[in-house]
């Protein structure tokens, strides 16, 4: 019983002992390393489990960390919002978990092994830790544990290129985090205090200060920058396509997703409908941007000539779509975003991994090696088609429902043309889902000789891409039982507090 | 590596001072100015000041990579096992006053504190030296 | 480069500078973080935990948790240099 | 006229200091084309917010967050800012560290340190 009223730290804690021990037990054979972090992921997520029912069934929880009460000491606080974020990254972050192994063995080379599944568990623990923390500096402490490990990550797979997109991702995200500590000081001058709920209880006596709006723009924009939010994106596309798979699969899918939960989490809790919306109007402003960054992502992906660096571009677009339901900011839309939050999460996992299974087998990524590439993959490629039906919003999909909510939402607010300039997107978005396709299928009639065995990768890589698929299709369906879930997270996030 | 007589002889008489004075920095964090970062950084110094003395091989052979591994894992140990501790007698993660007021030992918290700097003494200390030893480890010697 | 760099500048001088007017002073004993946070931990330490140095009490008390996250980001620092550089061994 | 520039300026010149700091940190961050030069800028920038920060937790006539000896009446300044930005300087090591040796594997790989000259080397390969 009380082991589970400690779960919030617990889930934090555990694994950060667990990657001691990956660490220690590693030196003694390299291959402990992996069930270990397995097993930890895989409790961790279940651990996320158990937290969301418990908060779904008895209301937010706030533990206090060393028996301090927030003024003084730091608070975790989980709530249906961030407890259904919680459960989505980690159910990511098991799936990757799952698929890496062959992948790592492939891509890292033996005598990394140990320190790749150290960084790898403090990745996910970091984010786990951005994910559930009340309290804003805390919440920038975690951010670089994370940060630190990825940027090391990315440059695991020990190719030259691999460093440099490392060192520009190391660079800008410096520069966010220093904007993000900034903002953080330029609030606390203001109210004094750094626990968010305190913040939100003393802000809206200075609202009209310009160290407050100094404050929310530099957290907005150093967020924006680790988000990959349009204008701010410039460090993706190398830091996608040169990391080892696995990597791009959890930072494509988690990192960027807690990136954006912190983002809605700072304005809606901290700052409030009301400061957006009346005091310092930016949703304008934002929906604005992201539409631009549907449209441009989707351009600039449907221009790539390789398989990740286009789903990479792919991932600018739909971060816009999360950022449109903060543009537009009612009931309805945030249900749609938060929906996104998962709905993107699973597909671009799932398509990720197709791309890292195709560098498994055939060693490129490029477009036009991939010739036929179905003859040879047929399961791989069908999971693409699904992700991808799911990316471009077709129904039953789990990408068509929360597309569904968004325009719903828009219309809702009178925003006509935005919502026209949405399903615009989605068309765009079957110009690049509709190049592999082709590629893979109706292509390389000419010399389908050489391919004749089939190249489908081992089945611990093969299963959790099929879940994901699955998932695609399954969470579409049964979107009732979500929407439990999600349409209190988005009433919280709108009603403040 | 040329000989230089004066260096190493200041440095052989430097290092006992500043690792003690490190020391006295990471215990006295409670009372006064010092703490655990600090005190590590210190320590750190000290091992900086041999490799520039005596070369990395040399303080190598006496603190091997896998020492300072498994020491800079064993500060996060103390940390986060002092902090796990705090659950059994009911408080909450890195509550001190919980293990003060279970045990009936006066001060008990300021004295976890001190085990916590210590950890954190430990870990820092350990982790700038192994990037110390990582980075010097590169350039001049091969490749 | 030089002109992104500019811009770049020029867009953070402008928020900074809008925002210092509001800023509390210099050394303000008024201002709301002294006031609020500042005055409570000074008053609250003593009695709660016992030991003379706040700000230590604060780092490993307090929000010892943000210090907890502070050892694991070097310790992250640590096996990412190894990773990066270390030439054979087990890491 | 003077006072309300005395306000402004005078008043607050420690975040000025903080401000035109912040600025060169990040003018070399953006603009200088060795990588080495890069992060130095970047620790401008961070040291600055740190000055930001510290300056902050100021009070004027305030000693050091160490109690005093008992029956010394003391004003002491406020002590978050200290621990926050004891937090964000290890934050700020560390992130030297890994681009410090990510710069050592690029001149490995590379050969060169300078933006324009790995813009070449890339052409090239």
């Amino acid at each position: 019983m009380t082991l589970i009223e400690h779960l919030p730290v617990l889930v934090i804690t555990i694994p950060i002992l667990a990657s001691l021990l990956i660490l220690v037990a590693g030196w003694w054979d390299r291959r402990f390393c992996y069930p270990i972090s397995l097993v930890t992921i895989l409790s961790q997520f279940g651990a996320a489990v158990i937290i969301l029912a418990q908060v779904m069934r008895e209301g937010p929880i706030r533990y206090h960390l060393g028996g301090w009460a927030p003024p003084l000491g730091i608070e975790l606080a989980i709530d249906s919002f961030n407890g259904f974020v919680l459960v989505t990254i980690l159910l990511l972050a098991a799936a990757t978990a799952v698929y890496a192994r062959r992948s790592v063995e492939h891509e890292i080379g033996p005598e990394k092994t140990v320190s790749f599944y150290v960084l790898f568990q403090l990745l996910v623990t970091g984010l786990v830790g951005m994910t559930i923390t009340g309290d804003i500096f805390n919440l920038y402490v975690f951010l670089e544990i994370s940060s630190i490990a990825a940027y090391t990550l990315i440059a695991s797979a020990r190719k030259p290129r691999s460093y440099l997109a490392s060192f520009n991702y190391l660079i800008l995200g410096s520069i966010a985090g220093g904007f993000i500590l900034i903002g953080t000081g330029n609030l606390y001058a203001a109210t004094g205090a750094l626990n968010m709920l305190d913040m939100a209880r003393l802000l809206p006596a200075s609202f009209e200060l310009a160290t407050v709006h100094a404050g929310f723009l530099f957290l907005v924009i150093g967020y924006s920058i680790k988000a990959a939010f349009f204008p701010l994106h410039i460090w993706l596309p190398d830091a996608y396509a040169e990391s080892p798979s696995a990597v791009t699969i959890l930072i494509s899918t988690v990192m960027s997703k807690v990136s954006v939960y912190a983002l809605l989490r700072i304005i809606f809790t901290i700052f409030t409908t009301a400061y957006i919306i009346d005091v310092f109007p930016v949703t304008g402003f934002i929906l604005f941007i992201a539409t631009v960054a549907m449209i441009a992502g989707a351009v600039l992906a449907i221009a790539q000539s390789d398989l990740k660096r286009m789903l990479a571009y792919s991932s600018v677009s739909q971060i816009g779509y999360i950022m449109f339901a903060l543009g537009v900011a009612n009931q309805v839309a945030l249900e749609g975003g938060i929906l996104h939050i998962l709905g993107h999460a699973v597909m671009k996992g799932c398509l990720f991994m197709v791309a890292g299974l195709i560098i498994y087998r055939v060693g490129t990524s490029r477009l036009s090696d991939l010739e036929g590439i179905a003859k040879v993959m047929p399961i791989s490629c069908a999971a693409f088609a699904l992700a991808g039906a799911s990316m471009i919003g077709i129904p039953p999909t789990i990408g068509f429902m929360s597309k569904y909510y968004l325009v719903l939402g828009a219309l809702e607010a009178g925003h006509w043309a935005y919502a026209a300039i949405l399903l615009l997107g989605s068309l765009l978005a079957v110009g690049y889902i509709w190049r592999f396709i082709e590629i893979a299928y109706f292509r390389g009639n000419r010399d389908g000789g050489h391919r004749a065995r089939t190249l489908e990768a081992p089945a611990s890589m093969l299963a959790p891409m099929v879940v994901l698929a699955l998932l695609c299709l399954f969470l579409g369906i049964f979107v009732e039982g979500l929407m439990e879930i999600v349409g209190p997270a988005a009433a919280l996030l709108l009603g403040g507090a | 590596m040329r000989k230089n007589v004066i260096i190493k002889t200041i440095s052989r008489l430097s290092v006992p001072f500043i690792q003690v004075f490190a020391l006295y920095v990471i215990v006295h964090g409670a009372l006064g100015a010092g703490g655990g970062f600090q005190g590590g950084v210190v320590f750190a110094a000290s091992f900086i000041l041999m490799i520039i003395a005596f070369g990395l091989t040399c303080v190598r052979q006496r603190f091997s990579y896998r020492w300072i591994v498994a020491l800079s894992a064993l500060g996060i140990t103390i940390y986060a096992t002092i902090g796990l501790l705090c659950l059994i007698p009911g408080g909450s993660y890195l509550g001190y006053g919980s293990i003060e007021t279970a045990l009936g030992v006066p001060h008990l918290h300021g004295y976890l504190i001190d085990a916590v700097e210590v950890g954190i003494g430990i870990t820092v200390m350990a982790t700038m030296t192994s990037i110390i030893y990582d980075m010097s480890d590169r350039g001049g010697e091969s490749s | 480069m030089k002109l992104k760099a500019l811009l770049a500048v020029l867009f953070l001088g402008i928020i900074l500078f809008w925002a210092v007017g509001d800023l509390p002073a210099f050394g303000d004993p008024e201002a709301p973080a002294t006031q609020y946070t500042g005055e409570l931990y000074i008053r609250s330490v003593l009695p709660d935990i016992g030991i003379e140095n706040i700000v230590t009490a604060i780092l490993a008390s307090y929000r010892g948790f943000d210090t907890l996250g502070e050892v694991v980001v070097i310790f992250t620092a640590g096996i990412s240099v190894a990773l990066l550089l270390r030439r054979g061994g087990r890491l | 006229m003077i006072e309300p520039l005395y306000e402004l300026f005078f008043a607050r010149y420690n975040y000025w200091m903080a401000i035109i700091l912040m600025l060169i940190g990040l003018y070399a961050l953006i603009a200088k084309q060795n990588l080495v030069k890069k992060l130095i800028g970047l620790n401008i920038f961070q040291t600055a917010i740190f000055l930001f920060y510290i300056s902050l937790g100021e009070v004027r006539g305030g000693t050091a967050p160490i109690y005093l000896p008992e029956g010394v009446d003391a004003l002491y300044v406020n002590p978050l800012p200290h621990v926050l930005i004891l937090t964000a300087i290890v934050v700020g090591v560390s992130v030297t560290a890994v681009g410090l040796s990510l710069i050592v594997r690029i001149h490995e790989e590379y050969g060169v340190i300078d933006e324009a000259d790995l813009v070449q080397e890339l052409r090239r390969r």
